[in-house]
């Protein structure tokens, strides 16, 4: 295992010091337990949005902590969920005394985790809500399973539930927009290779030189079915298909259109990807009306990549266009 | 072993010891239905545990939920929060106790199984540690006349049979349910370190 | 090779497609020859920048085209400069009338392609400065080499000359502040793999799994020296001490530090190579006035990183600051 | 072959077969000391060249100008500008007659490797192209007496040794330069293709 690492087991820490020194201006860093959070928090009287999961998967989410996006980033080892302990201090620090928002991706452990948190915030006399994202239409949704994973439509959600609360959303308000969001976003995720977790030191499994893995999560988890590999425009059809298929999207919607990286794929191939997206959805009569292309909901150095479409409306689209000012996304600010 | 808190805490200490040897095949089951970090996750949340053994408490209870409240600040993942909830809820049942008995076990197994259960929503069968905990908890009350020993043994017998058991089920819990058909054929992580700790506690109180 | 692509030679052309659909409010595409170029180009009294090179190094420079960075960029087909044409097209679409600035990365190639266009340009009349960054250490730069190669400084010198272009700088004062960059900037990077080139299929070279090459450039050619691999910390000094001994950088100066990925390294990784870097920097006594760290001159999916760290004056952080709205950098915009 | 307009488009059609199949070799070559993209780009210009052939023009300058700025114009890195200078040159000095001599095949080759020099400034020994060119254009000169086949045949087998001679060399301009030492025991993918061109023109001239 080559990584740019000193030992597996500090590499969440010395990063985050690393985030800290590079982003002084937009975010601060507290370690034991380790949260991100906005620098200039609380921000008072605002509702305060929260979010976590494992490492792993930067910019999410610690790159997305700033104006007009999150208040608080629970990072959690390489792929692990985040404590309760992390999830209650980072609630502490940023609660602004509107009520907090927690944005959890849907896994056992991360729901868990932030549920305990929520009892014991709850249990203190704070109005905390909690959203569970489970965007990614891979995975079987039944009772008998742990239903959806949360992947790429995790960014946008935060994206534009924290341009609302930034914008004066109450909790209330915040929260039944992240459930319409959440109710609208679908994704879809391929592995061309696997990653390595440090504290692994090899690959999370192991693919063919002519193999790849539809239906990947961001953890490292193998996906659904090895497929032999395929032209990108055949590829980008077999992600996009089931996504439209499922909500369904249909010809006259207005969507988000979201080409993410899994880390390690060149941005020549994902604009490439991209362009194929755009004409497909033409094709069906689906207007892409904003789009965001780049690593933003990683697994790592996989290579691959995902693709998110959310049906938006005015008011979605109001809270995207607002200003952000985050290590990763930044407009308007 | 005594079955007073120094007895617990070293229990707890031969489990740490368990969970670090195990590491690497914990570490590996969960790769291939899972995200690989079950073996390290714990081992995380064990070796914290170890740092605060000493002034852990004079009762067994109050020992655990030291244990129950540094796994859950520590473990994450989902083993975090359920083993967690398993040592609060077997604190919570052996109260003020100074002593551990054959019975008591029996009753903080039982309470640490449905911790489980109400947090996870699992049900034997789901491919969790629910199936090692579940039958695990049935032989304890089997030899519930018998001593503590007698009782682990006996758990960790039947969870070591109920982790084997998880090898041919599909999940329906937990990240491996993502997998679907192709969980078929492995162990349950969660199910195997269930077994592992129930065995160091019953190699512990021999 | 596992590549998001249809075929190796419209890799470029297809992802062109994809940025200009992506980024629609900010640049346009014209194909044949290519070109990325303003959305609102020509700006008219401004000196226009326009850079370039091969693919392969996105967002370098496609993704730096916009309001206060470049005019337009050239990209050639991967790793490969571009040709006089499509620089003379690029020229005469966003020539605003206030002369062209040419920003050239130090390659044989690049430089031959750029100077031909530019002297047909001169030929029609037009005022066209050339600017040659060679800011890679790892190379001797003697008379009996090519001489240094521009790597990562490339991407500081187009915000802050772009930044000054916008701000209203002349030709000469456009001309001056690069050349200023250009003595002030040092870079050095290391490669942990190798990337592959679409139209090659394998490898550029071979690592071994405990080998690294440093001293790297970014076309995938090989660096310097092979050496085993190191904790970051060692890996951030190797590569920081050389470039602190070449300029010199000393206590006391004020420096931007831009930690870059190579492309397929993880940001957890970059952002701990990064704290290791501020605080090496911070013990010689040289204050980090600003940072850059991300992939944005990249060599396809390699995993690697470069340092690069220019010595500033109010001057240059003046224009760094400076709004810019590029589909890579944007702030203030 | 004929010495007028359409012997030279022959001769480039044959150059341009000799390219695509030495195309994986020139890109090997490359990748061991530079970047590996110098067979692909010789291709993608030689391609295009060929489309451009069929009214190329009267004279055996008038073709080359068009194969100059072809290559110009498709080529790009080190080599595009150097080839379509070399053409150009040679292209200046054949200017309109309207066939090939001995003579003025050699002038065009020295004109072709002036230009070159011009542009690139490498020198015998910087293990460039002009390690190829720079010895075919003596051995065209001693052969200026003899025909066009023989003038080229001296030129093609000059280059070639000139090709072989750059093998230990260490590279002291272009991107093999940045290797250094390292540079030395492979030979220069330029050299080679001026080599490969020239025995094309060559055979094609017997
Ligand atoms: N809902 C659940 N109920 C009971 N046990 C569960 C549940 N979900 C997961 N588990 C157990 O947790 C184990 C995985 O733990 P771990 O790998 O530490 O967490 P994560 O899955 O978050 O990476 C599984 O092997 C399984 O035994
Ligand atoms: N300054 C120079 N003068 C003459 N020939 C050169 C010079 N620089 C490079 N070359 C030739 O160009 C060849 C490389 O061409 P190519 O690979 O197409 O371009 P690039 O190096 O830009 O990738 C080298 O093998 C060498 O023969
Ligand atoms: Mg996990
Ligand atoms: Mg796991
Ligand atoms: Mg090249
Ligand atoms: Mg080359």
């Amino acid at each position: 295992m080559k990584k740019i690492i000193n030992d597996p087991s500090t590499v969440v820490t010395e990063s985050l010091r690393g985030l800290a020194a590079a982003h002084g201006d937009i975010l601060k860093v507290r370690t034991e337990p380790a949260v991100v959070y906005r620098a200039d928090a609380p921000a008072s009287g605002k509702v305060a949005i929260v979010s976590g999961g494992g490492s792993g998967h930067e910019p999410m989410h610690g790159g997305f902590v700033g104006l007009g996006m999150l208040d608080a980033a629970c990072p959690g080892a390489v792929f692990t969920s985040p404590t309760p302990d992390q999830v209650q201090a980072a609630i502490e620090h940023v609660n602004g005394g509107a009520g907090v928002l927690l944005v959890v991706k849907n896994y056992t452990g991360d729901v868990l985790n932030f549920e305990t948190a929520a009892e014991f915030a709850a249990a203190e006399g704070l109005d905390v809500r909690t959203v569970v994202i489970d965007d990614d239409v891979a995975v079987k949704d039944s009772l008998y399973t742990a239903g959806r994973r949360g992947v790429g439509g995790t960014a946008l959600l935060e994206k534009i539930v924290g341009g609302a609360a930034e914008g004066g959303y109450s909790l209330d308000e915040c929260e039944a927009l992240a459930r319409r969001v959440i109710g609208s976003v679908r994704s879809m995720g391929v592995a061309l290779t696997a990653c390595t977790v440090p504290h692994i030191g090899e690959p999370s499994f192991v693919l063919e030189d002519d193999e790849i893995e539809i239906g990947i999560g961001i953890h490292g988890e193998p996906g659904r079915r090895r497929v032999p590999h395929q032209p990108a425009e055949q590829l980008v059809q077999t992600l996009l298909e089931p996504i439209l298929d499922d909500l369904p999207f249909s010809s006259g919607d207005r969507v988000l259109l979201f080409t993410n990286s899994m880390g390690g794929t060149p941005l020549v191939e994902l604009y490439l990807a991209h362009g194929i997206a755009e004409r497909l959805l033409a094709d069906r009569g689906i207007t892409v009306e904003r789009r965001l292309v780049g690593p933003y909901v990683t697994s790592l150095e996989m290579q691959g990549m995902s693709l998110t479409v959310l049906k938006v409306d005015d008011e979605m689209l109001r809270w995207w266009d607002a200003p952000v000012r985050t290590a990763a996304l930044r407009w308007g600010a | 072993m005594s079955c007073d808190a120094a007895g617990v805490v070293a229990a707890l200490r031969s489990a740490a010891e368990v969970v670090e040897a195990h590491r690497d095949e914990l570490v590996t089951l969960d790769r291939e239905i899972g995200d690989g970090d079950h073996g390290e996750n714990l081992k995380r949340g064990f070796t914290a545990v170890l740092s605060k053994l000493d002034n852990a408490g004079d009762t067994p209870g109050a020992v655990l939920k030291v244990v129950a409240s540094t796994l859950i600040s520590t473990v994450g993942g989902a083993a975090g929060p359920l083993y967690g909830t398993a040592f609060l809820r077997a604190a919570a049942k052996l109260g003020t106790e100074p002593e551990l008995t054959a019975s008591s076990v029996v009753d903080a197994l039982a309470a640490a199984l449905e911790g489980v259960v109400a947090r996870g929503k699992a049900e034997v069968g789901d491919k969790t540690m629910v199936d090692a905990l579940t039958p695990a908890v049935a032989a304890a009350r089997d030899a519930a006349g018998s001593s503590v020993a007698e009782v682990l043994r006996a758990a960790a017998d039947a969870a070591g049979k109920g982790a084997e058991d998880t090898v041919p089920l599909v999940a329906r819990k937990g990240r491996a349910s993502y997998l679907g058909e192709r969980s078929a054929g492995h162990m349950d992580p969660g199910a195997r370190s269930t077994a592992l700790l129930l065995r160091a506690f019953a190699d512990a109180a021999s």
